[in-house]
């Protein structure tokens, strides 16, 4: 992108969007530091997004979840720019919330409904990631299964037939739940990406993920090496 | 919608000239003589407004006047500092929340407050609102909130009734927490018939501030601009201004008011962020949110705190029901708005934030000297009043006290003779019917319902004894530990005693964690003031915590008390729920509970003595209450305490975990079910299995020592005098927990019966 | 079988976050000529023929609509 | 100004875990004789008389609603 010139000199720059009711936008923040690279806050209202070059949509509950999760925060004008920079290549992931305003925004198939059981849940979730090879899987091993939070009122993902069949053929389906289904997530899926693999919404918190201290584990870390990873490696 | 009378508003001016007109003060809950003092004050009648500022301002919920006499014994008795020592309370009782110095420059304000009422009457909207009205205290002393906590209690678990009100006011508490985007760090659920139409929905919340950053609600500086911003005013919570209404405005037709306020969290998280910015700029000389008795509150307690005077005009505050008259718009409690005095010269810089993050701002008001609180509706002069005689000068009762009659009989059925376990299987059956008992069960089908992680800086949260948040990431490692504990059945048994129990809980709690308490906050709970027996039980609690507070060298910061938490005659069972913050040096450090390491030796520190009074067992297995609750010894829990928090920072023990309800057989069960090891108990010689197991004795934790540390943490005992003894062992090649001679319990079963309760009941 | 359908509102002094949430939007997306909007539910309900009018009540009351909070209209 | 009304409701392809539970508490509540609930969303709108009907149909398409899970129908 912009600045690939002296991408090996400077840390990527990655930004995290704060609209009205995010809430896990200081969680990405630090995961970014902590994977090595240079986290920038983005504002929901600017559309200059500073020069980043990946971007991460943060888990919260944007403007109250009123209406449908997501539905209002993607017509907002940093989203303008980021619906352009992922449509060009730029890795953008959503988490959570985040992955509800990819949905909404249609840069991901599919929608987010009401957990099954109509309860939010807050545990602690076995995922198997199905896909290492997406800008933000790159530093995961095919398969591999990791523990991160779960944390959601509305993260049943729904999606017609064909496009479920479309997804697991191309292997667009990022994560799978592994155990019980924690939200009736059809075929279990957890995360899915678009056909080029830069763009990845996840219904699970890998960003609580990154500190022995405060997080199940770590396991949350190589996602956002992965993109740093794929950042340099394209430079 | 009817055309409202402007020439029918009530005006100081009509106040003046009509000094008998009949005004319904007794419907707005005011007694003959405080009608009266009113007069005085005023030297007239008061006008339709002022009355219903005074009725708000001057109820049990805003002035105290049962409680007062009561509650200043925290301030009485307030711990002495050693010599040298800096006193670490920075702002105590009486304002928003109290706040506490945790070194580094940082401070930290915490407080519980109760919304039992309006949780019963819709339970999600009550307890969410109860989340947002505490978290807005917080806020309000320039802190950013970055943890909440809910004690609740509800009537049996059974009762079709619980089935309504649990699953929403756990819904509540959860929505309204989750989307401001604060951790739950820990609570209270359990269950008393006593309860049934009167549940408790206590919430706290924390917050951290620069120690040099605390706001107040004081309106300084003259001429000063004050600022209602946040949402606009609906005729929320205003039932009793209809009176008033209907008085003023008898063509008005039917009026229509909320029964039920509506929280949005939404606008409460815009609120925070707003604020929080504003704070960093200092753009604020005084704050206050706006909770019970809205602005009367609001604009009261901002003028009597500050230069003492202010102008008003009421016709600038945003409305959401144009319909609503003065009297309402000054006794609406709708929810999410904040009032803040702001200098002239920067007001421009303050409404600019507020733009920013959307919220609704506009200067309703001038600060002056001239010590009334004046205000202004339609041009007319409504309001001119001494602010101190609203929000200070309230009346204050010595309500009557009697001893309960019932109290010698109840202390006096001791329950020894109930039928006790004899042998192993009847042991077995007796463990399994505690830990699956609604109030011992596993509580993630409740928690599992609130997020724990949001804000990433969670070290600890619940199952565990204290919740535990880390303060900064690039400065020192220092952290905050939080736990709140009450048992309404010891309070029942014996007030003074039952309140310090659940001081002693909480506390213990907190050093099991490995954090130093440090300060205390409490909420209230009990039956009708004007019943005589329980404000003897009330005012025994009150003297048993301030007494506790002093010798456990830990002050009270604030709180909260609800009343009249009754049906008909019969009162709740009197519930005091104390919470206790705590720091610890380095958070690295902290104590979880789960029992992991293979080989560690199990201790119990503290001592064992045959105490059933007021006990899970005698509450599940005989539905019994009577005798004494378990012996206070302060000076023992100070004890353990140091040794369970030097343990701690000299990483001598790989887990601790408090004793309580339902004995040590249930704290080693919790221990071993949130790990992922066996164990294998045994009964000390002499020792009489059942009283081992399952007594409530206080002062009492396991802690899991390797063998590489077991000599220096039974030295440490010994030079603390603090009786240490071998229990047994975790054994990772064990899946059941083995009473040696006794039972074994495979952990499968146990986890079966401990896990399965609540979805039972609940869904 | 017959289809009855049954609409739930906020009763109208009851505050409705989500409505003024969505009219804010209303707003950045440049629509103009709304001047309110308030979100209700819309149950659709397959029912035996001769499944009373009263039973249809309470099951509104009871289970589609809070009636501390709400208000419901029942179509059939 | 006029009175618009919006319904919204799932398609029927996709899982309606809120409907499906209200079935199962009319069971439990032994209420017979309802074969099938669904939940949508309610909206009404008051609007300028002269707002055209094509700048309706967008916003339910846009914001209202989801069309990738839900129908909606306009009733003005
Ligand atoms: N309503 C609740 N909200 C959050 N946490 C809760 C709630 N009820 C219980 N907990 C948590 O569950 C754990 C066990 O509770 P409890 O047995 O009351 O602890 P203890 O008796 O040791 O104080 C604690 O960590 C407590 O904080
Ligand atoms: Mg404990």
């Amino acid at each position: 992108m912009s600045r690939a010139g002296n991408l090996s000199l400077v840390s990527p720059r990655i930004g995290v969007v704060t609209f009205p009711g995010s809430l896990d936008d200081r969680d990405a923040l630090r995961a970014i530091r902590l994977a090595g690279a240079e986290p920038v806050p983005l504002w929901h209202g600017e559309k200059w997004l500073s020069d980043v070059e990946a971007v991460v949509l943060p888990g919260g509950f944007s403007y109250g979840d009123y209406l449908r999760c997501g539905a209002i925060a993607r017509f907002s004008p940093a989203m303008e720019s980021i619906i352009d920079g992922a449509r060009n290549g730029m890795p953008v992931l959503g988490i959570c919330n985040g992955f509800q305003v990819l949905c909404e925004a249609h840069l991901l198939p599919g929608a987010l409904i009401r957990n099954d059981h109509r309860k939010f849940v807050c545990r602690d979730q076995r995922l198997r990631v199905e896909n290492a090879d997406t800008a933000w899987t790159g530093c995961y091993q095919q398969g591999q299964e990791i523990v991160v939070p779960l944390k959601n009122g509305e993260g049943g993902y729904v999606a017609d037939q064909r496009t479920l069949d479309e997804l697991e053929a191309e292997g667009r389906v990022v994560a799978r739940y592994v155990g019980d289904n924690p939200n009736g997530s059809y075929r279990a899926i957890a995360g899915i990406s678009n056909p080029e693999g830069n763009v990845v919404g996840l219904m699970p918190h890998p960003e609580h993920a990154v500190e022995e201290l405060t997080g199940p584990s770590t396991d949350g870390l190589a996602m956002f090496s992965s993109v740093l990873q794929s950042l340099v490696a394209t430079a | 919608m009817t055309v409202r009378q402007q020439a029918s508003v009530d005006t100081v001016e009509l106040a003046a000239k009509s000094p008998d007109q009949p005004q319904p003060f007794a419907e707005l809950g005011l007694a003959k003589d405080e009608y009266a003092k009113i007069k005085q004050i005023l030297k007239r009648r008061p006008t339709s407004s002022e009355l219903a500022m005074y009725s708000v301002m001057w109820s049990e919920h805003c002035s105290y006047k049962s409680s007062k006499v009561h509650l200043k014994q925290f301030a009485e008795k307030k711990p002495a500092k050693a010599s040298g020592e800096k006193d670490i309370l920075l702002v105590g009782m009486g304002e928003n929340a109290g706040v506490v110095d945790v070194g580094h420059g940082l401070a930290v304000t915490f407080k519980i407050e109760s919304h039992n009422h309006p949780s019963y009457v819709e339970p999600h909207q009550g307890a969410a609102t109860g989340v947002g009205g505490i978290v807005r205290d917080i806020l309000t002393m320039g802190a950013r909130p970055i943890a909440v906590m809910d004690a609740l209690r509800f009537g049996a678990a059974d009762a079709p009734d619980t089935a309504r009100v649990l699953p929403g006011v756990v819904s509540g508490v959860g929505s309204y927490g989750n989307c401001l985007g604060l951790p739950n760090i820990g609570g209270e659920l359990s269950f008393d018939p006593s309860y049934l139409a009167n549940p408790l929905v206590n919430a706290l919340c924390v917050g951290v501030l620069p120690a040099d950053g605390i706001k107040l609600a004081k309106a300084d500086g003259p001429g000063s601009k004050v600022v209602l911003f946040g949402a606009r005013t609906g005729g929320d919570g205003i039932g009793g201004a209809s009176v008033l209404a209907s008085a003023s405005f008898e063509s008005e037709g039917e009026r229509k008011r909320p029964a039920v306020q509506v929280g949005d969290p939404f606008a409460e998280k815009v609120l925070i962020e707003c604020c929080l910015e504003i704070f960093a700029a200092d753009l604020v000389t005084g704050i206050q949110d706006l909770g019970a008795a809205g602005l009367s509150c609001a604009t009261t307690e901002l003028a009597a705190a500050g230069t003492g005077g202010m102008d008003v005009d009421l016709d600038l505050a945003p409305l959401r029901d144009e319909s609503l008259v003065p009297e309402e718009i000054l006794m609406s409690e709708s929810q999410e708005r904040m009032m803040a005095v702001v200098a002239p010269d920067k007001l421009e810089a303050f409404l600019a934030i507020c733009t920013k993050w959307d919220v609704n701002a506009t200067v309703i008001g001038t600060v002056t000297d001239t010590g009334r609180l004046v205000m202004r509706w339609h041009g007319q002069q409504i309001v001119d009043v001494p602010p101190r005689t609203l929000a200070h000068d309230g009346p204050v009762y010595q309500r009557p006290i009697r001893r309960p009659y019932d109290q010698d009989a109840l202390n006096g059925e001791h329950g020894n003779g109930l039928p006790r376990p004899k042998n192993g299987d009847q042991l077995r059956a007796a463990a399994l019917a505690l830990i699956g008992s609604p109030n011992l069960a596993d509580k993630s089908w409740v928690t599992d319902q609130y997020d724990r992680y949001v804000l990433g800086n969670t070290v600890l949260a619940q199952p565990e004894d204290a919740g535990m948040i880390r303060l900064t990431e690039d400065g020192p490692p220092l952290g905050i530990a939080l736990s709140v504990d009450g048992n309404g059945r010891y309070t029942r048994l014996d007030p003074y005693a039952g309140a310090q129990l659940a001081l002693a809980e909480a506390y213990r709690n907190v050093a099991t964690t490995g954090a130093r308490p440090l300060a205390v906050t409490n909420c209230l709970n009990f039956g009708s003031p004007e019943d005589p027996a329980v404000m003897w039980q009330f005012s025994e609690a009150v003297r048993g915590l301030a007494d506790g507070c002093q010798q456990l060298g830990i002050p009270v910061t604030g709180g909260n008390v609800s009343f009249y938490n009754q049906t008909g005659n019969t009162a709740i069972l009197p519930t005091p729920v104390v919470g206790v913050l705590g720091v610890i040096d380095d958070v690295a450090k902290r104590t979880p509970m789960a029992l992991n390491g293979d080989g560690a030796q199990l201790y119990l520190l503290g001592e064992t003595a045959d105490e059933f009074g007021g006990s899970e067992w005698a509450h599940v297995v005989h539905g019994f209450l009577g005798g004494r609750p378990p012996k206070v010894n302060l000076g023992r829990e100070k004890l353990l305490a140091d040794v369970l928090i030097q343990a701690s920072a000299d990483g001598l023990v790989e887990a601790a975990h408090d004793v309580s309800d339902g004995g040590l057989f249930v704290a080693v069960a919790e221990a071993c079910l949130r790990g992922t090891s066996g164990v294998r108990l045994e009964v000390p010689d002499g020792a009489d299995p059942f009283v081992f197991l399952f007594s409530e004795s206080a002062g009492r934790a396991v802690v899991a020592v390797t063998r590489s540390q077991e000599a220096a943490l039974v030295e440490l005992c010994t030079a603390s005098k603090l009786p240490a003894q071998r229990i047994g062992m975790v054994d990772v090649l064990e899946s059941a927990i083995e009473v040696l001679g006794q039972f074994r319990l495979p952990t499968s079963e146990l986890r079966t019966a401990w896990a399965a309760t609540l979805p039972a009941l609940f869904g | 079988m017959a289809r009855v359908v049954v609409d739930v509102v906020m009763k109208p002094e009851i505050l409705d976050p989500q409505g003024q949430a969505i009219l804010g939007a209303l707003t950045r997306l440049g629509i103009e000529g709304v001047n309110s909007v308030s979100q209700g539910k819309h149950f659709e309900l397959d029912v035996d023929d001769d499944l009373d009018d009263d039973t249809l009540t309470t099951l509104a009351d009871t289970l589609l609509a809070n009636p501390v909070i709400e208000d419901f209209t029942i179509h059939r």
